[in-house]
């Protein structure tokens, strides 16, 4: 398509009713009562759509409308939506914005057009309409096909299917008396055995070191204030308990602790008086 | 009667179908235009001919007509599915408490099983028909009673509840041991003496199937 | 097909007639007892053409089967008061536009109209069962993607998508594109200042194909 053919048609004139004309889907309600520009306006499913109604009045292929005179007929329908103070959405002036460039473009000679060239952009928007205009007539097809609960219908009284579950429960009887030996096991008393662990007090623990440290002015080891044939539980309890009464000497002043490094040692030694 | 329909068949044919009501012949004539009643009456008895065989049969009841199933293929439009299912582990203890303490009321199943019984579970027993209400006990809020039933006899092999075994037998049997031990014995634990008992029986209750079983060929 | 029907082609007509949806081979052949598919198809396709001429037909939509009047009654039949879900222009076109070029996203939708699409107006026919959620299309920003539903089939009288008017010569004057060179030419695209770039783009791409079948888009 050459730039001539674009501007082969001059502009025809703005009809601004029936806009309708072409839709057999179906439309929606409009409202009645304001301006008719207004109603225009609102009527519009966007600024491309406004443009494909428009495109639709040159009363011929898509392929073949005059892009310039398209233009026209926009830039002159948004001046008159201005000229009556009509909101116009964003949208459409963005589009009226994009065509007046268009325009000026495709009036400039070729060689002085920039890239995407105007002739491009304008096949480009063509397409667009073709595009957004071929998918309309396909919607309004398929919205006056023969269609269920208008034209078509199902029966009208169907009785229903239905599937009834019906479990069918098993159990075995070796469930059934574990069952209950589990029952009975859960909520039996019980009784419960507190077990006397052999452990050394404090009490003792304390006299135990303290006699130990009157024998000698020499530093001691923790470990032998212990129990030399202790069990195992009962060499814990003393350990703790030594501890203990070590802390309990150093506090009063009868004796002093050393360790030399973290977890190292721990020795104690009776101080003169 | 196999020849095409005609058109004023096929309109009847249509109408009835889609009709949400039977339809008399008065109907049916005045929905298709102020037909002629005779052509209608026509048109019907030949459509009651051509579905006579058919899974679908035109029929006339108190001089209104529609379409039907087919009488001998009722059992179509309502299909049974039997589905198999093990009862739970709740269920199964429930029913276990009606069967060796019948008959019992839901608060006295509670009160043995230590924990509250969900309705459906009772539901689920009396589905499988293995318990029935009976009665009401004559005490204070007349609780109603459960039991066992002949079915559940039957179905578990038994001639009588007196076949169920003793707590003797179950003793014996090692299934009234104590579910904390049997856990202990499970973890190989037998020195912790911190775990509080009431978390051990705990722990025990949710013991999937498979441990349980497990401990049961210990015994 | 005029001969007496048997016992599958009986039982798949009454199960159909008595089903309140379409029913797939499937569904039908589980409902009769696990029946083969094979024989339910075969059942399916002798019923269909002893259906044909009648005033009731047995049709395919969608995989699924019912029973529907024939097309020819619809000035019979039509009632008065519309039980057709009345939709909105933009409603209309975005239906068709998810049905033409599924599956699709909203940004698709609204590039090919050149307009924003309403909130409500994907939630009408979202509700009206004619379209569902795709999932989502793997493209930055995961944008959702609708598709049309089985129900939107069988409310127009579609087997299938390929059904749908003028799908092939939209096809071929390349005005169905995959919309997914959208994306790849937004990504590319970033000469254009004011209209959306995709689109554009997007138009370019089937730029060839057009020119060819110019009238063929002028159905």
């Amino acid at each position: 398509m050459t730039q001539e053919e674009l501007l082969i048609e001059g502009g025809r004139g703005t009809d601004l009713t029936g806009k309708d004309d072409d839709w057999i889907g179906i439309a929606s309600d409009l409202p009645e009562d304001t301006s008719k520009l207004y109603i225009e306006v609102e009527g519009w499913e966007g600024p491309l759509d406004l443009l494909l109604d428009l495109a639709r009045r040159q009363k011929v292929d898509l392929r073949q409308i005059s892009i310039l005179a398209l233009v026209d007929q926009y830039l002159t329908y948004i001046d008159e939506a201005e000229a009556l103070k009509l909101e116009l959405a964003a949208d459409y002036l963005v589009m009226a914005a994009w065509l007046a460039y268009l325009k000026s473009a495709m009036l400039l000679p070729k060689d002085e057009q920039e890239d995407p060239s105007a002739e491009e952009l304008a096949l480009r928007l063509q397409l667009r309409l073709a595009r957004l205009g071929a998918l309309r007539e396909a919607a309004a097809r398929l919205m006056g096909r023969d269609r269920i609960g208008r034209d078509i219908f199902t029966r009208g009284a169907p009785e229903g299917l239905r599937t009834d579950r019906k479990v069918q429960w098993t159990c075995d009887s070796y469930a059934l008396i574990q069952g209950y030996g589990q029952v009975k096991a859960r909520t039996a008393p019980k009784i419960y055995h507190v077990s006397d662990r052999p452990v050394m007090t404090l009490d003792s623990a304390l006299e135990r070191v303290s006699a130990m440290l009157g024998v000698t002015l020499e530093w001691m080891e923790i470990r032998d204030f212990l129990p030399p044939h202790a069990k195992p539980a009962l060499r814990k309890s003393a350990l703790a308990s030594s501890f203990v009464a070590m802390l309990e000497l150093a506090k009063n002043g009868q004796a002093e602790l050393a360790q030399d490094d973290c977890y190292g040692d721990l020795r104690i030694r009776r101080l003169r008086q | 009667m196999s020849g095409q329909p005609d058109d004023v068949m096929r309109a009847v044919e249509a109408t009835l179908f889609a009709s949400e009501e039977p339809l008399s012949i008065d109907a049916l004539a005045r929905h298709l235009g102020d037909m002629e009643k005779p052509a209608v009456r026509d048109a019907l008895e030949a459509l009651a001919e051509h579905y006579a065989p058919r899974g679908v049969q035109l029929v006339e009841r108190g001089k209104r007509w529609h379409f039907e199933t087919a009488p001998d293929l009722a059992h179509i439009l309502r299909r049974e599915r039997e589905q198999v299912r093990r009862l739970s582990r709740a269920a199964t203890e429930v029913l276990a408490i009606v069967a060796y303490h019948e008959p019992v009321s839901r608060a006295e199943i509670e009160a043995i099983r230590g924990v509250q019984t969900a309705k459906g579970t009772l539901d689920v027993l009396l589905e499988a028909g293995w318990i029935k209400l009976a009665g009401r006990r004559e005490v204070p809020g007349r609780p109603i009673i459960y039991a066992t039933t002949p079915d559940f006899l039957d179905h578990f092999g038994l001639s009588s509840r007196k076949d169920l075994p003793g707590m003797d037998e179950l003793r014996a049997a090692g299934l009234l041991d104590p579910v904390d031990d049997v856990f202990q014995a499970l973890m190989g634990d037998d020195e912790d003496p911190d775990v509080d008992a009431s978390e051990e029986a705990e722990v025990g209750d949710s013991l999937p199937n498979d441990q349980e079983n497990a401990t049961d060929t210990n015994v």
